[in-house]
């Protein structure tokens, strides 16, 4: 069986994020490049979103 | 002179219990209670070890508070400003150590901690505690805030420069080295040692909330505006400013010397530390640990109009409970150094 | 293909160590001799103790040496220049960890390194080591000068920007955080522990010799001209730069995410580290040591045209001997990460 | 010959992400699958940051564990005996670093744990995972028991004098100063940097854990018994143990030579370092980070029949994920060394 | 009551700027002058920074010394001794920190230093400075030779036990962890920074120096004789013993409690620190900088007849300069804490 | 006996330096603000210079 991936850029940093048929709304995708959490917003045509995020404050 | 009775409310934190090991020595002042509510009960040497065999107080819950004459808070942020009438009603004068009451500005407030100030009528009644810039302010107020650790460090450096008006007041990029007692006694996943130890952390390159303060007190000639980033180091005590300002006329190291010696010739806790030779050329924060000063020094680049001025506190000292005992001693007339002589250690 | 015989000449130094250690884990390579005059007739282990038992090698005396297909430098400032002849004659490649030959332009040279070039006349015979600029003049290379190490932090942190001409290239400000191995091992003043521990010393605030280099570099599109300082902290290995560039045209986080993913995204050694959360959310050199990445993060100040840039290495393998390696692997067709493949660790 | 599967649970720890830094490396295995609840379906480097561009594997949750060949469990004490069926049933071989199995006396393990031990019937099918002492039993072991970290140091600096009969086996008294990482990576009070920074904390006087499979191992001639003490100083990795026993016949520092090369003349991992002069006579942790090497050396008192013994590894390395590829290793008949050569740095 | 007029000799050391640092601030004292041979004529500030605007007294060389009260020793090993008849022309009463007049037996001289005593005919003249056993005879003393540091530790954690005979007095072995400024103001190999930082260096397994002075003073129910070593670790201040000690008798913790009270109940500068729970609790050299407390904490070993006694100071505080200000306070008859009041910090 | 004390301008900080009748040309003395050494160039007036210096490389 073959899946048709479909490429779509992270909206945060621009990398390329693979989505195949199997991919549904309101999954959370990470992006390899920036870790950013997405939200796939669409399937057909596919769009992502930056998923809501927790401030976290490790910081100092 | 009857001694002045002080309460301290956040005592079991890092600058509450700098603050304590200040006042026990000062010999016109009587602690009276120090709050925390996880040791409420406690010997205040459980908290802080280095006080053991020093002081026999015990911690009191902040509900136990009574009247006294002059209340510090070293509370989190947030937690003054929510409370500020109950603590106001206790005492004539509040100093406080945290950000709640730095600036006067409510939307400069919103844009930096991300919140609507919950009281914004007070911003107006406090004096901001940097002694060099507002000492006769802090002589007669009820009411002060003390500056935020890297604000000061970076303040205190560039305050001469700017208000001579011989910088570009919007183009000084400040790059400040901090400790780990910075972020206070709670541990957290950032602050595990194994992960902590060693790191190079650029925790904030932008967008840090001192900035406000900072632009906000060297827009003295012109509006200013910094270029502020931040980096943890493995340290736990001490800040360092290496701010890098661009002169708006031709000056020599000479003239600069001039401006400092103009700004802090007098003062007890500034000194200009710039030398040809030798290990500590510049201010270095370990020399500090523990004391109230603001070591400040310079180098002028030869080859452009850039000055690079680096400037140390200690964050706990005159980063916080040094700066408050200072704003202290100047509200209640005593000499200003009391209690704030000890000068450091070498080597460290 | 038979191994590659390489000699190292200043192998009891700190680059040299290095060079040692991951040359004898080259497939490829064959180290014949390795040169120290305290150590002559002395296990190399003697002097780097990491290698006990990994080599039975021992040191020999500059007079000693054969001749080698590839000469490596590892000498303090001046020595390669000086005794170039000798040096050249035994190898038809040399790659130099030195800063004698880095420079193409003696009248930088004179004013950096307050000294005439000894040897102007090979100065155009050089590649300047850095793959990520020159691996296609690295290919054919005879003669290789390594680039300073923190000069390698600062241009591989900035070049991409400068390249995309989206700066203003006269207004960045750089402060480079190092380690004491920078200083290679010869005890001094300095370098004791006891004041060497804990310190945040400004040793350069302007001036460093490194920012011939650089602007070298980075005039890509434009002359570039940056402001440097350098400050040593209680570190061994590492560097790292915090950059601040100005741009020249409005640009999202996006935009310079695609501005370094062209410039590194094939490249090897260089990682682009910028995350939203976590601890290690920009580069950090303790997570580098022993390894040959550059590490380049970045934030876009939201308030400002700035960015921050991050940039962090080892200053003794990309920043030296990694580097050199790297540049023996190009130039000899080898696998570019051919005995550099070590990740690092964590925690560390 | 096919790449042996393996799974890693616990692979967000400390341990965890060691292991798969190795493994990532081995020729014969491959990773089939890490666990972590915290960080499920995120990327491996997400937790080891050294990973970064090293591996695209991503964590997963028990729950989702398949069958493999070898399973290594890198969970909290008393998870691994808890879970045991579940794990048992996904691979032939298990190979745990925890201490669940260490022991083979219930008693013992009650006295040391405060707990009865919950699976007492598998206490007898695990091999204990140091090499020099288990070799042969390792080769057929289908369940591996890794020593602890300290007991690691500690026995592997012991074993020959008692195996040798030479000294009095309840005198000896055994110091270890260890780093911060043994303790995992949960933050906590004690793990608070500001506190745990430049400390000297004697977090174990007496009662330390490891002192049960010390004295089992150790008694070889006779029932040994030692005196043990743990202090916890400012150090991330490394374990260095500093073992003070007492001879029970007159021996010189020559026959004791002897009775450690004897033991560990051909071990790979294990080297003797004991030199007169030069700045690393004795074993040194910061040399081994990384390393899976455990030096020992010693110095016989001249004026008592004290032979002080010092011992050090990486306790993240030959103190647990080095020992258990080694074991590994052996048990699967690969060269004992794969995986395992990156011989440290120096300077560090 | 007039000032006492101190001179030291050696005051650009590491215990000299000690000393200066405290007789600043001492009420009853003036210092007179301060050697060092090579800053005569500098500023003291020059060496010690921490003394910037503090003083503006001046380095004179010895050749220049004048006539004082008393006359402090801060010279390096052998010195006192060689030149004695000089220093002691100079003042009526000398407090000297080198090891020169420690011991009173020529033959333990000889043993430990490897050389005649210069000058034996002196050696019963000098009262040994550590308070808590000799403050009696400090009160006339003429002469003083300050203890040596780790001896310091080692004699205040043991001697209660000693002296209340409930231990074996040859079988304690003592582990003595140190920081680098022990070693005092001198550049070397050993000191280098890159390879003295993150170090664990047993510098000493067996044969210390302090040994001597150690057993002379814990021979007081019998003949005393320990097991030492000591360990070079990543720490600028401090020293801590980690003695291990073997009963004679069944004890309980609260018999040594009351042993330990017994002792030390009302001594101003000893702490028994010991507690159940918290970061701190047993003593921990880092709280102790810059002060001049020696604290000290034990735990019985629940299944042995061992005692872990843990003991910590300053090294230049009550290991050499906080001991000298002390014994002069004895001397002089001024209340014995004078000028010795610094707390420590927390955090730090 | 009194010495009549001249303040003079160090070259290098502007600190007043206090010079007095003792002073020869030639002597070194050394600015209390800026710790350099300064060389006393010429004692009727008296003018200062900066003291030659060794290069000192402590730095890194
Ligand atoms: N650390 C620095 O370098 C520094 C420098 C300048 C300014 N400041 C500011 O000073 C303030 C205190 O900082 P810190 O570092 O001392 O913090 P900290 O170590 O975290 O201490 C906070 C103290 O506040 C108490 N506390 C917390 N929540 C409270 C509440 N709701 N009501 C009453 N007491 C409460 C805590 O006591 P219990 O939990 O025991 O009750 C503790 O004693 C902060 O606003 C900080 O921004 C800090
Ligand atoms: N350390 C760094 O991070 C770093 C980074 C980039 C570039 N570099 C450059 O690399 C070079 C080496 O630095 P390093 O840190 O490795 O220095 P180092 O630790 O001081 O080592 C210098 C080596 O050169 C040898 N040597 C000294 N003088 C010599 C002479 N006249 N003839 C022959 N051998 C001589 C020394 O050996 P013996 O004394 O035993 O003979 C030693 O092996 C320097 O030019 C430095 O600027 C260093
Ligand atoms: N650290 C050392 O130096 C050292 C040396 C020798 C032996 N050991 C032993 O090795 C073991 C691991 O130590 P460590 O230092 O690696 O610990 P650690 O850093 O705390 O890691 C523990 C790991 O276990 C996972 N985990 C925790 N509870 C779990 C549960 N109930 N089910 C499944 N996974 C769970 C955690 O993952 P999530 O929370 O992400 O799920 C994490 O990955 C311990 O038994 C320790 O005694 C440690
Ligand atoms: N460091 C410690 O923790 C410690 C603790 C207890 C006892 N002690 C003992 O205290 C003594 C001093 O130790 P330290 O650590 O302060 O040493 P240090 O830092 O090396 O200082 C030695 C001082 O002696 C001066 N000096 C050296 N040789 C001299 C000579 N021939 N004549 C006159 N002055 C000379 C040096 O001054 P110039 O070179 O500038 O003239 C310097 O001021 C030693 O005997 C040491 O054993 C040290
Ligand atoms: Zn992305
Ligand atoms: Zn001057």
């Amino acid at each position: 069986m073959t899946t048709t991936v479909t490429v779509v850029e992270c909206v945060v940093c621009g990398a390329d994020v693979e989505l195949d048929g199997t991919t549904l709304q309101g999954e959370l995708i990470d992006c390899d490049d920036c870790g950013c959490e997405l939200e796939v917003a669409s399937v057909a045509p596919f769009t992502l979103r930056e998923a809501p995020q927790e401030a976290e404050d490790w910081g100092q | 002179m009857s001694d002045v009775r002080v309460a301290i409310v956040g005592g079991s934190g890092y600058t509450g219990g700098e603050l304590v090991r200040l006042l026990l020595f000062h010999p016109h002042v009587q602690i009276t209670q120090i709050t925390s509510e996880r040791f409420a009960g406690k010997l205040v040497a459980k908290a802080h070890p280095n006080l053991r065999g020093v002081t026999k107080l015990k911690f009191t819950s902040v509900a136990q508070l009574d009247a006294c004459d002059v209340l510090f808070l070293c509370l989190p942020h947030g937690e003054a400003a929510k409370n500020w009438d109950r603590y106001a009603g206790l005492a004539p004068r509040v100093i406080d150590l945290s950000a709640d009451f730095r600036l006067r500005d409510e939307a400069a407030y919103r844009f930096y901690y991300h919140n609507n100030h919950p009281r914004p009528d007070l911003l107006a009644d406090f004096v901001y505690g940097i002694p060099e810039l507002h000492r006769e302010a802090l002589r007669d107020a009820r009411r002060v805030a003390c500056a935020g650790c890297n604000a000061t460090a970076t303040i205190l450096g560039l305050f001469p420069l700017y208000r001579a008006g011989v910088v570009l007041p919007q183009n000084t990029v400040v790059e400040v080295k901090v400790g780990s007692s910075e972020a206070g006694n709670r541990a957290n996943e950032g602050s595990h040692h194994p992960e902590r130890a060693g790191c190079l952390r650029s925790f904030s390159p932008t967008g840090h909330r001192h900035v406000a303060e900072i632009n906000r007190e060297l827009s003295v000639a012109d509006k200013a505006s910094v270029h502020f980033s931040a980096t943890a180091i493995d340290m736990v005590r001490g800040a360092m400013a290496t701010s890098h300002v661009f002169l708006n006329q031709s000056l020599t190291e000479k003239d600069i010397w001039k401006i400092y010696r103009d700004a802090y010739g007098n003062e007890p806790f500034v000194r200009i530390v710039k030398e040809r030779d030798g290990l500590y050329r510049f201010p270095e924060p370990k020399l500090l640990a523990g004391t109230n000063y603001c070591d400040v020094g310079f180098e002028k680049d030869p080859s452009s109009d850039r000055v690079v001025v680096i400037s140390a506190i200690d964050n706990l000292m005159k980063g916080s409970a040094g700066q408050a005992v200072q704003a202290l001693n100047i509200m209640m007339g005593f000499e200003e150094t009391t209690a704030l002589a000890f000068p450091g250690l070498h080597p460290v």
